[in-house]
């Protein structure tokens, strides 16, 4: 019994191929027993994943002004609760439902509502592992996504609006996004567009959203003539940290899409891809600024490791290490001229969401198209431009649903709730404001 | 010798290092002293929570800035403190300035007193 | 030989049946090799949650004030060296030794004593992991449990004092507790209560004592006047971050005791049911402070986060997600609840390890008996109260003994070292007087 | 198929004597099957061992004036990038490619560099996991070894002299040490010297280093006159635990050299001796603070926590549970000595990487040979001191290539760059002068 | 006008607050600036450890008001300070009180000047 | 009696109150209260960077002394001061000290006043 399923790595390659060529393909009953290691490598990936929100809660926090620190915080752990329960009750099923209509647009699943019809016991397609895990996971995803978002926004943002806001985001931006790239019967995902553990749908989302949002609520009082500087870079090294180290777990346990066992081949070069992506982007953007103003910062490293990261994320089962030097390298240099262009056009998004997450984004699903040789061979083996084409399309789209998306919810939730706090309250801070809290008493 | 302490609101910080450079580099060299404290002004009644339990709290964040100058420039500094600390309009906790009489003034480096060592 | 092994699963539920009608299974040696899946999740769990202490350590220590944040700290990292030595020498056996007399309330075996009979290569029972690894995972379980406690004597506790205890505490009541609970030859294990990763165990056993101790050392000398205000609740979010990750290994590690391979549904399930009953009792915590005081706060959400996770512990793989989120909803209901009665009645319980841990672990053990359905059936399925009511046998038996355990070695320790510094100590912080230290020199 | 695997554990034993033995076995295509269990462990060991170096940087940076933590913070975090890089470049090959000449000291593969022969499906030996895996495991020990220097020199080494060093290092020292150590044609690898998880090649390489390089940069100016706090040892303490943490994969993890499945019982020995030793060196610490001064400091259970698992390093797998004991308690004695020492020689070694890396690491490499018992039995089992032997020697030449090459490297890099920063730098701290950037703005 | 400056404990905050609040309130509105010190009182000789190294070290925490009052209130504020931050027996570590002579005030929101400035 | 304000550099608290301990302790007892603060002196034009955006900056770390002292003592603790606290050669960034006037000392622990409960 388990000896088919030994065999199975070795179909990976073709099994893969098949995916990108989508027809939604039927599961037959091949894998019917949990594979331990697999589920295990399943398990801790979410547990990762996870821990990569109080990461980015950190990340974020140390970058902003003493008086916000805690509702900076709070942006990432709410997003832990809300949309930790929204996934369950229906995101899942809006994600990774059947599509309705068949058109690939979004999911619906009755069964899915509450996990009512996944029962532990279900494996999932052929990987080995039980469904609930690969629902976990993908739930960690739908949870840090919004979070993401909050970077644009802080210090100014209403926090009852952030809710509302993610909610809806969650629901008519996240889901039909992830199932149109990810779902089996996701019309980008039958038409072959890669994106390994999302590029388009985590960060190409949040990344323009956070855009928009920000250029809707508008520039923070302070921005930019008031000296606006971080509480405690310590605090945002130490976040990248927390980050890189679940990135592991976002980028390898991606895996699970594409190959049984689950903790093999692919996931091995998914975690190499990340881990030579990040330190070539964070070398990068540290000697970029070292040219540029002679000093190369803390903060300048941590921002090339999230850069490199990011611009690896859609990639990182795609290529070789080699080339996820490259994509780091470029990913690098592309987010940091993004983010001083921020001196020119005046757009305060604040912790830089749009310009690491957006434009890293952007670069890495492309950088797929290029680099990619497994399951598909892109560019550089000679295929020509056809993968980069798909790879362009599922960005194309990616982009336009976070503008449109974002534009009707951020109106709605503004004419509902109002996006921006008082005048009053963004001066004395949201922690004591809104909180009723402060984040030292030192 | 005087030596002024303001309270202000911290965002107004730079603001007001520029004004002071601009009027005292003249005469004294621009020199000051900034300590991070919690203001009580007008405002009052401002709660904090800690599970549930009301706590009274210091209302909100303030810069202080210390600093030691010549009878001449006294006039001067609290102008340039006044015009670059005050908000927009005008506002409830833009601060205040406190003047004191100062007696006398060490340089520590070279052990110097009085006008010339400020 | 593996193929064997593989059939496995599908046993579980009869498995797990017959564990909770507890005849001492003899074990037979169906399961000679070792899983490496399994073994990989379960050396992974217990880093998690020895991951958990420090993860304490952050959230405790930032609800202290500055002068106490080191020793509140310590609290936890010296378990972490006491306990640590504590459950390799003897606790071990006293837990999973042969139950003396047969009769189910301790154990020992010469054998365990310093390890030295569990060979490398022991497997344990037939799960597939060497038995090494479960003492390792269970010994975690040891270290934390006192350590919960000191959050309900911080600021004031002597540290002479505290060593002692937990070290007595350690012996005479969880090493009792656990081997009812858990061991084979356990009463209570026996009787068929269930208390999958240690609701009774753990968190009924520290809540209680919690409660017990902070009423014999007394209130500090600044409460409920003094304006007690946490030095730095950045840490306290952190420090609920880890623990919502170390939790993972908490629970889902637990499935260690109930199914081969360990990774596998039933470890699945508890990671889901974590994740669901804290995401909702994060939420219903921040909801019910916003509609109390009009400020949702961070140390709420933090507050939830742990509310959550103590409910769902005793029931993680024994309920559906669904029913998870019941769990942890109420869970946060009547913690938070338990907690504002400290307005009433005016116990310092500085840390609220009484209010979360031990209504959270009550409600949790009770819940377990209401919803359940797996291995056993519980009032929801319709089995009536049976199961609730060894439920509320299994609780009861922990408080008991917590309470009683507590008041005599309170006493002990008090007649010995006294339970707390002097009023001169209290004042200036523990950090300086007795440990010679700062927290910061910011 | 993968039944063949299934017997491999009871191959461990003669195939570790047998590795012990060291001809260069040849490779038989003996396990043609990715264990998902055992490559789960490795990714989940490896991702862990990336986590220590953020550990690192917080631990040190704790120890730190308030103006440096950045910087100090940075020494690791640069680590991660350079060193990273260089690893996937030319590290890996230099180390584990072949033996150059067959003399075992340097290896070469054109096919490691940028990782352009590691097809990702290439499996390492007969171990079950990808070749890839292995590489990145032990790439996070090339970056965590140049960054534990840096704490002897912290405070006023220049950031440009820095990276060249490591660099150079790495290159110079590490990659050589860890041919000779570890690799299959290294020297003393088939001599039969046992450096478990790098004893030798981690800690007495970066413990002697440390020390060289503190005498060549000089003591800061404010040493030992100028009452140089610590800036939070809140992060000192959390470092600790990351680093905890950590190190069971660092530790665990290293069974790859020697065990199918990788998860297995060495594994999960390692685990425990890593656990054992700290907990008793952790405690020893403290008893000895406690006796000398009647403070038992939160930093001295730090120490001792990383004291214990440096000791335990080169010893993990081979030591049963109650040596590591021993082990871990004696590390703490020699080195809680050879810190006190510094009171005395006034050498600089400003976090005491020498005294704790550099001792606690000569302590375990040559306990290693006392204690252990497989795959080779040590003295206390009756087999005389030939391994003792082995391991003196083993540490000897690691002495000696730190020293030597440490000398050499520091002359060159002092001879372009400086070693040190300007005076006025120092005094103003390396943070706003070299990076622009503070570490706090409270 | 003088300028108040007073050492304290920090758990005394609250109270010396609610005091100078129903001292202060009938005239001057209450006002003050709060910050974090560490204190050197009697008790010398306190040490702190690193590594087993001593190191001679700054007391204990605590917490320094300042308040600018007009002369009427000085004494008042004196006393509501002196009662409310004194510890049951009155121990050493309770504090000063400072009273400086206070030339000028100014209020920034407004640009005011002299008493009705405080 | 006057109240001396000293900005000096970090690195030179501990020798500084070696020094006033053995000029202070014969007569009054040596007592001082210390703060954090960031000075600004000669060096002007320091900045920082923020994603690559220059901010200017908080100089440098100072360390603030606040020592109320009888007129017997001033000049006495000022020596102490500027010999303990100055830099082998006395170099920009060492520090100011500044004298003020002090009217009235209150110890809070017995309520005296005056030069005794300095
Ligand atoms: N009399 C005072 N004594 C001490 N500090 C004061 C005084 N008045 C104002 N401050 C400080 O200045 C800050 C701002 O005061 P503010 O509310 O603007 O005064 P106003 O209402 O008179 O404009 C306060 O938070 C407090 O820190
Ligand atoms: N002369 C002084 N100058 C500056 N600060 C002082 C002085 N006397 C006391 N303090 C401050 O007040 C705090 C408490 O002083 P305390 O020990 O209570 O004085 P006393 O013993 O006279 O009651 C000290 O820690 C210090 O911060
Ligand atoms: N006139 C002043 N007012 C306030 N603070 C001052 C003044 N002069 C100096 N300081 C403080 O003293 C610190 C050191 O000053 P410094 O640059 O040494 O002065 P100088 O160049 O006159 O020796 C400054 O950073 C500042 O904090």
């Amino acid at each position: 019994m388990l000896s088919a399923a030994a065999t199975l790595p070795f179909l990976v390659l073709a099994q893969a191929t098949d995916l990108a060529q989508a027809a939604p393909t039927p599961t037959p009953a091949v894998q019917q027993v949990i594979d331990s290691g697999s589920t295990a490598w399943m398990l801790m990936s979410s547990a990762m994943v996870l821990l990569m929100v109080p990461g980015l809660a950190l990340f974020y926090a140390g970058m902003v002004r003493r008086k916000n620190v805690l509702t900076t915080m709070l942006h990432s752990f709410v997003a832990m609760a809300v949309i930790g329960l929204h996934w369950v009750l229906i995101g899942y099923s809006l994600a990774f439902g059947h599509s309705v209509g068949g058109l690939g647009i979004i999911g619906w699943n009755w069964d899915y509502v509450a996990f009512q019809g996944l029962s532990y016991d279900k494996l999932f397609a052929d990987k080995g592992v039980p469904e609930l895990v690969f629902a976990m996971f993908q739930g960690k995803f739908a949870i840090i996504t919004p979070a993401l978002i909050s970077g644009a926004v802080a210090e100014r943002f209403s926090f009852r609006a952030y809710i509302l806001f993610i909610v809806l985001w969650a629901t008519f931006v996240y889901c039909p996004l992830a199932h149109m790239v990810w779902a089996e019967g996701g019309w980008l995902f039958k038409l072959g567009v890669l994106d390994f553990a999302g590029g388009t749908v985590v960060h190409i989302a949040s990344g323009f959203s956070a855009l928009i949002l920000a250029m809707m609520v508008g520039n923070r009082r302070d921005y930019p003539d008031g000296a606006i500087m971080p509480n405690s870079l310590v605090l945002t090294l130490t976040g990248a940290g927390l980050l890189w180290f679940g990135w592991f777990g976002f980028n390898a346990g991606s895996a699970v899409a594409v190959q049984s066992p689950v903790a093999g081949s692919i996931a091995v070069l998914a975690f190499t891809t990340t881990q030579t992506a990040a330190a070539a982007a964070a070398l990068v953007w540290m000697l970029l600024e070292w040219r540029h103003t002679g000093k190369p910062t803390s903060l300048g490293v941590a921002s090339g490791i999230v850069a490199g990261l990011v611009a690896i994320t859609p990639a990182a089962g795609h290529v070789t290490p080699l080339s996820a030097i490259i994509i780091g390298a470029i990913g690098s240099v592309v987010c940091f001229f993004a983010v001083q262009l921020k001196a020119w056009h005046k757009k305060d998004d604040s912790l830089d969401a749009f310009g690491v997450h957006g434009i890293g984004g952007l670069w890495g699903a492309l950088a797929t198209g290029i680099f990619c040789f497994i399951p598909v061979k892109g560019l550089i083996s000679g295929e020509g431009i056809t993968q980069l084409g798909k790879q362009a399309l599922g960005a194309g789209v990616g982009i336009a649903m976070a503008v449109v998306g974002t534009l009707v919810i951020g109106t709605i939730v503004n004419a509902i709730l109002g996006l921006r706090v008082t005048d009053q309250q963004e001066r004395d801070g949201l922690d004591i404001t809104i909180h009723g809290e402060r984040g030292y008493h030192l | 010798m005087k030596l002024i302490i303001a309270i202000i609101r911290p965002e107004r910080l730079q603001a007001v290092q520029d004004a002071l450079q601009k009027t005292l580099d003249e005469g004294d060299n621009y020199r000051l002293t900034v300590a991070s404290v919690d203001g009580h002004g007008r405002a009052t009644g401002e709660t904090e929570y800690f599970r549930g339990q009301e706590v009274r709290t210091r209302m909100a964040q303030r810069t202080q800035i210390t600093i030691g100058v010549n009878d001449a420039y006294v006039d001067r500094a609290i102008d340039a403190i006044v015009n670059a600390a005050r908000s927009p309009n005008g506002e409830v906790g833009d601060g205040k300035i406190f003047v004191l009489p100062l007696e006398q003034v060490v340089r520590i480096r070279t052990g110097e007193r009085g006008g010339s060592a400020i």
